[in-house]
């Protein structure tokens, strides 16, 4: 009746599976796919190095249901030292970082690595090199669950004579091809449309895609940054404090927090009503608390900077669109940075509409975070929530439209709702960011509607009125003898001088 | 007025629309407005007359411009069939003008429309042309479908021939067209009859009400026609005769005796011609139904049309009486109606007594 | 047959049903089929006539109930009328028997319903009746409405009465309900012209083609009733007058043809006192749009009410002639359509042109 | 650039809090009493004794938006020792057993202390005692997440002078009351719904709700099981294997799992051509994979037991249904035991029809999972893909219908989608019970439906004749001279033999 046990993390996750999005085989091969895929661009794009990925799926063993999934990249590599604990220990990552990346809980690796040994019990193969090193390394792991560390069953060292870089990683797992192959398909392509300065290259059993490089230009490259202290909670105070026991207030704060320096520091401590030269640790865990909620109070802090983050602009989202959905117009919107829980982040949405784009009775929704599609559980993802609650209908837009909207979220930590990594959670902050960045996009397109609007209704009435024109002139002409020529002429001329221009121009204009 | 005259005043008007065009001036037609709110009564005269009002119909705009195109292609109908001496009735004008429009579009689009749908559209015009350039129809050469029958001690005149309605035995003698073109040689009657209805008008004719009573016994079938109406305020202005209209107890068949009395809406600049302001009223009101001890199962619950009629004849200044307000305000308390045919009630010969009661005890509205 | 037999007949038939129900037996009435399928097609008479076929209606058939209930309500009305010696119109039967059933069932719930809605509805089992007592409405003392007008050289007696159509002048003389009662005195015309539209028997009256032609010209206005059918046969049939018919170029038209000339599916029990087998169609047909070159303008596109009629047309045994399959499949090829007014074409006279070619040169159908 | 580092589990999780359901202060705080709710009943119905639980929520600091939850419950306790880990150690738990529970990551608690100190600092204050426990024990606890253990901040012993048992916690957190009433009260409500056997106490700030008990018959408790042998696989034979190092095949399948005697092992290793006294620590990896395939293909197997599950039953969920929400009529299944991965499940169903149940263009769902009432995320529940793919018109059911539909999963382990637990996940084996549970009760609904309908149509024969029989006796009797009275009694009597019923009997049935 009163038994506890602890349960190490590996086994835990192990047994948890469905939380990352391993739920069944088709979805755990979709799975396998993206993690590797955000790992190969994080490790390119992040720094500055243009993206090749290369991914294969095989066929392993048909009956058994197995396929093999192997990527390649040309990022920055992993050291030798680093591989078997970043693939076979949970909790260890680069990824703890105030930086946007694609990855964000570091859980990616060991997952596959965790769901491969469940249904094939098969190692996960690694082949590495960092920049400029001299070896390659190549590893076999699996992992020890119940101790939560690395099982290395083979292990070797080459010399890397042609100064090759990157990270290959080849698993054999339980999937399903067959249902996971539409989705891994639009995963690729949603990829390319954020990521066009990347060349992904695809070999599935019965699939192709070479999604070529479209440009060599990429965003900067986020830089790493330090939390906004509008968003601090205690906890996180009471951590730095344990790490910078003899600083003073104005130190900590000054040193610790994104866009605060001395001034602004002292600023604070002024409208606070605190000591600036008081020492951290001697502060109770009380006041910890209430400086916790003054930080989070005062409005004088500077607005979060964006260099951690990346966001892909409104040309890019606009020239993606078009190509992609065939869209007739296309308007885009970049916000400034805000933050959330210390977090910066920045939203980018975009409205599409009409073209190639199919009527229907609520927008049809793309949503990406720090660059990824997210394919599943559009349901419970914050942007549904709002691009269904807007009020569209202040925007000239009537349902069944032919609207689409793209909604991207880039942030040094995405709240996904589920370790799935496929919906974005319902902050508030983010909420209300998403909602302006609509607005902002609604209202080009509103202004686009009522262009097309105005001119379709001179159509219209130039429309009405000179379809008469011909029956008109001729029945004149009969009881008055003038010339129906000259009656159509004048009648047509009258018409144009109401409408405010010529038929030539009208036509040239809707 | 002749035909010539007639045809040189549409052409005029077409002129001056022309003229317009030419000079790059927005057209536009004045004519004098067949609304309701243009149609005035005149308490001396007891009759509706048509207002000074004025629409002014404009090419240019976009909610007008069908009915300008329609105007015009009428205003060719009627000068062509002047010019080639025919005479056409407005049914054969409906379907002479009536053609598809087909017009292209710079933008490539084909759009397609009908001169006209229904014949209430092209009538409509060929009043508003009436009005316009001042001449009637029927001088014109305009005719239209006659309905009227007459029965009774009335001997007419028609291309030289001289009909008795009173030697038609079953039959009747259907009225022509232009009225206006029959000599009236021999009235001998007390009083006009004219009935709603043709299947009363068959029965009285039938049982030989019309030869018990010396009367004229005439029906239109429903709502009148020009031609009834004219024949009707012909037997009352030149002999003198009253005339009793009976009708349903309804407000449709109010409506239909106010426009043997006092003239229509659409049509009040003809009441000079063809209202009959002394026609009183002898059919069933709302009244009627406790009087003649109606049985529930002849009344017939109103319908909202009935409903909403009411309420305008409640309205309309003609209706002013204090007899009629009464009445329509009864119905439109109890909500019921019902048809001459209730009156078998009491027997299918009960329908002789009433009309005599009617007019005998001078129980109709004025 | 006397009204008193009739009403021995309508009893006995009563009393037939009382008993069943009386001794629990489903009560049903034998009625022969008025229905397409009960029509025959007699070649050698060339008429429709009523086939074997009965039904049985049903009181226990909920599809049925009701149509048992209004007939027995009509079997009262009738019986009533005869026992009080009064003749009252379909109208006045529809009339007496419309109300409204109020039921108020086991389970609290009112339910209304009107024992008729349309005439439509009384009408038919009036025919139910007719048919299945053997006995004709006229028979009954029942009569209908009349739309049936003539005019040209024929002198009939009515009630003593001698009135002569060819002496109108532009009015005309209205056919009676009882059309068996009049005497037709004297025919100096040298054929019948039966006209579908009323506008253009106005037309033909005031342009005095009949006495040019020495025809006697009728019209129905639209789909004929009894006494025009009945007086048309008589002027046939007593005088052996050739009967031509005029209708639009449309399936509706085709088919008004059909029953002057055969009789009606509805009323085929009738056909050997109203169809009349040798009159002929001189209306437009399919092809006469190209044989008498009318205009585009004129012509119009079949509904698919018309293109329905037309199918149901082709499949009728009195429409299996070489000409009208022909003439029904080139409508069904073109599904255009035209009217008489689209004669106008070739000006407002060409109609009188049209008649006569087609008469003459004897391009009609039989 | 190369910068990897571990992180530990509780840091971990509170950085993740939104995947525990924690996403802001309205969401937290139904979380929170959600957690404290289950573990209440937990401790008391799967060990026979009738739960009384009471829940207070108060205002600490109004403008702070700080509000207290206290639950008590009085269920078998926690042991004096454990209560620092079972409090204070993310991944330490009881429910790390084969067995229902409405916990069951075993994490909710831990988040609320995650929670409290990262938003008030404060601890959580813990009083408890077992069974037959002389003393009382209270601790006020929190994590230090550094190193995932408990800080114990302060300790006490009671006497236990009444034999008191159960559990008592007390909170203190930032949340929103006024925006999580509403779903509070609901998931109150609900959960009495499907137990009925508890008494459930609550006081919020301006709410009260009493729910109370309106049984005292309880399901048979759960008892533990060990897993299904059809839904093994690989990573936990090898589990299975190092602890049973000596066994020989048959010993290990014959003692280690659900249903599995001799008899069953033998005729198992027979059928896949093993040798049945193998011994298992002789198997390599590769033998070890295809065991647990042959295990999954195997027919022979027993069903699963339901012994650890402890669903509500078709009568008590049809009392539910009806009474909470008004229905006309109602039907539910109780389906039998089914098992994915290892974990035996069954799935309950009803329909409930008209009544109070306004009419929608889908069926309205309540879900279930383990008695636990599921509120959030229903858009991407795997109940609601199949009722909303069911083939309702097969069962006379036609749109807009007053329909609601209620699915109950309950199962050693529910496979949810997120450590929210607001939704399950979309497994084959659970769908397709959904879906043969939904056909059980729709058949039901179905003749329900068709019983109806062929009442109303007799009433509706019986109304369509009646109502003439006046109107034709007047008429015959005014023709005939015939009773007007007895042509109308016989017509009557006509209808009832024609319809096989007197109007009495008519009227009794419909």
């Amino acid at each position: 009746m009163y038994h506890y046990e602890a349960l190490p993390a590996a086994e835990w996750f192990r047994r948890n599976r469905e939380l990352a999005g391993f739920h069944n085989p088709a979805r755990a091969l979709y799975q396998t796919v993206r993690e590797l895929v955000e790992n190969a661009l994080d490790a390119t794009e992040t720094y500055g190095i243009l993206p090749t990925v290369y991914v294969r799926i095989g066929v392993v063993d048909e009956q058994r249901g197995w396929v093999s999934v192997y990527a390649e990249d040309n990022g920055i590599g992993i050291p030798g030292g680093e591989i078997p604990n970043v693939l076979g220990r949970v909790f260890y990552s680069s990824k703890y970082r105030v930086r946007q990346h694609r990855g964000i809980f570091g859980l990616g690796l060991k997952m596959i690595v965790l769901y491969a040994q469940s249904t094939t019990n098969r190692p996960v193969y690694v082949r590495s090199a960092t920049l400029k090193s001299d070896k390659i390394y190549e590893y076999a792991i699996m992992i020890d669950t119940n101790s939560n560390s690395p099982a290395v069953l083979h292990r070797q060292e080459y010399p890397n004579k042609y100064k090759w870089h990157g990270t290959a990683i080849k698993v054999c797992i339980e999937g399903n091809w067959h249902a996971a192959k539409r989705r891994i398909e639009e995963y690729l392509r949603r990829t390319a449309i954020v990521a066009p300065y990347a060349e992904i290259i695809f070999r599935g059993p019965d699939v192709s895609l070479r999604l070529g490089r479209r440009t060599t230009k990429m965003p900067p490259p986020p830089e790493e940054g330090l939390p906004h202290p509008k968003t601090v909670d205690a906890d996180m105070l009471k951590q730095m404090v344990r790490e910078n026991g003899s600083a003073t207030l104005l130190e900590l704060l000054a040193g610790n927090f994104d866009g605060v320096g001395r001034e602004t520091a002292r600023a604070f401590a002024a409208w606070a009503g605190l000591a600036p030269d008081a020492r951290v640790s001697e502060l109770s865990q009380d006041d910890l608390v209430r400086l916790a909620e003054r930080m989070r109070q005062y409005e004088g802090w500077r607005r979060p900077r964006a260099v951690s983050l990346s966001p892909a602009g409104a040309e890019l989202l606009e020239l993606g669109a078009r190509a992609i959905l065939g869209a007739e117009a296309v308007f885009a919107v970049t916000r400034k940075p805000e933050s959330y829980g210390g977090h910066p982040f920045i939203v980018e949405a975009a409205v599409a509409w009409g073209g190639q784009i199919p009527p229907a009775e609520r927008p049809l929704l793309l949503r990406y975070a720090n660059k990824i599609p997210l394919l599943y559980d559009e349901g419970v993802d914050v942007a549904r929530k709002v691009a269904d609650e807007f009020s569209w209908q202040n925007y000239r837009v009537r349902f069944p439209a032919p609207l689409a909207v793209i909604v991207h979220v880039c942030s040094t930590k995405i709240p996904y709702v589920s370790a799935g990594k496929e919906a974005i959670a319902d902050i508030p902050e983010i909420e209300r960011e998403i909602r302006l960045a609509l607005r902002d996009a609604a209202k080009k397109l509103r202004a686009y509607l009522a262009r097309r609007e105005r001119e379709a209704e001179l159509v219209e009435k130039y429309v009405s009125l000179a379809k008469y024109v011909d029956e008109i002139a001729h029945s004149l002409a009969v009881v008055t003898g003038a010339s129906r020529a000259r009656l159509a002429e004048s009648l047509h001329r009258l018409i144009e001088r109401k409408i405010g221009m010529t038929a030539e121009e009208l036509l040239r204009r809707a | 007025m002749d035909r010539a005259e007639v045809l040189r005043r549409l052409e005029e008007w077409g002129a001056r629309l022309a003229k317009s065009i030419l000079e790059l001036e927005e057209p536009a037609m004045e004519i004098p407005a067949r609304t309701l709110s243009n149609t005035v009564w005149d308490e001396r005269a007891r009759m509706l007359r048509l207002g000074p009002e004025r629409i002014r119909r404009r090419f240019l705009d976009v909610k007008e411009a069908r009915k300008f195109m329609q105007t015009v292609l009428m205003l060719r109908l009627i000068a062509e069939a002047i010019r080639e001496g025919v005479y056409p009735t407005i049914r054969d004008l409906y379907y002479n003008g009536k053609h598809t429009i087909i017009y292209r579009d710079p933008w490539g689009r084909t759009h397609s429309e009908n001169t006209w749908e229904e014949q209430d559209e092209s009538n409509a015009v060929i009043e508003d042309i009436e009005v316009a350039v001042n001449a009637l129809r029927e001088e014109m050469g305009v005719s239209a479908d006659v309905k009227g029958k007459v029965v009774g001690p009335v001997v007419i005149r028609s291309q030289g021939y001289e009909l008795d309605a009173s030697k038609f035995g079953e039959t009747a003698l259907s009225l022509p067209v232009n009225v206006d073109a029959l000599e009236i040689v021999k009235v001998e009657a007390s009083y006009v009859l004219v009935v709603e209805k043709d299947a009363i008008f068959q029965r009285l004719v039938r049982e030989r009400f019309w030869s018990q009573e010396g009367a004229v016994i005439i029906t239109a079938k429903g709502m009148p026609d020009r031609a009834t109406r004219r024949f009707v305020r012909r037997l009352s202005e030149e002999f003198k005769l009253p005339v009793y209209v009976l009708t349903d107890g309804d407000p449709y068949g109010w409506y239909i005796y106010s426009v043997y009395k006092s003239g229509s809406i659409k049509l009040s600049y003809e009441s000079e011609r063809l209202a009959t302001p002394g026609a009183k009223f002898i059919g069933l009101t709302a009244s009627d139904i406790d009087e003649y001890k109606i049985s529930d199962n002849y009344v017939i619950a109103a319908t909202e049309r009935d409903v909403k009629r009411a309420r305008e004849l409640l309205r309309y200044p003609w209706f002013q009486r204090p007899e009629w307000a009464r009445e329509i305000n009864l119905f439109l308390k109890r909500r019921k109606k019902v048809e001459i045919e209730a009156l078998s009630t009491h027997g299918l010969k009960f329908l002789h007594d009433y009309i005599r009661d009617k007019i005998r005890r001078g129980k109709f509205i004025d």
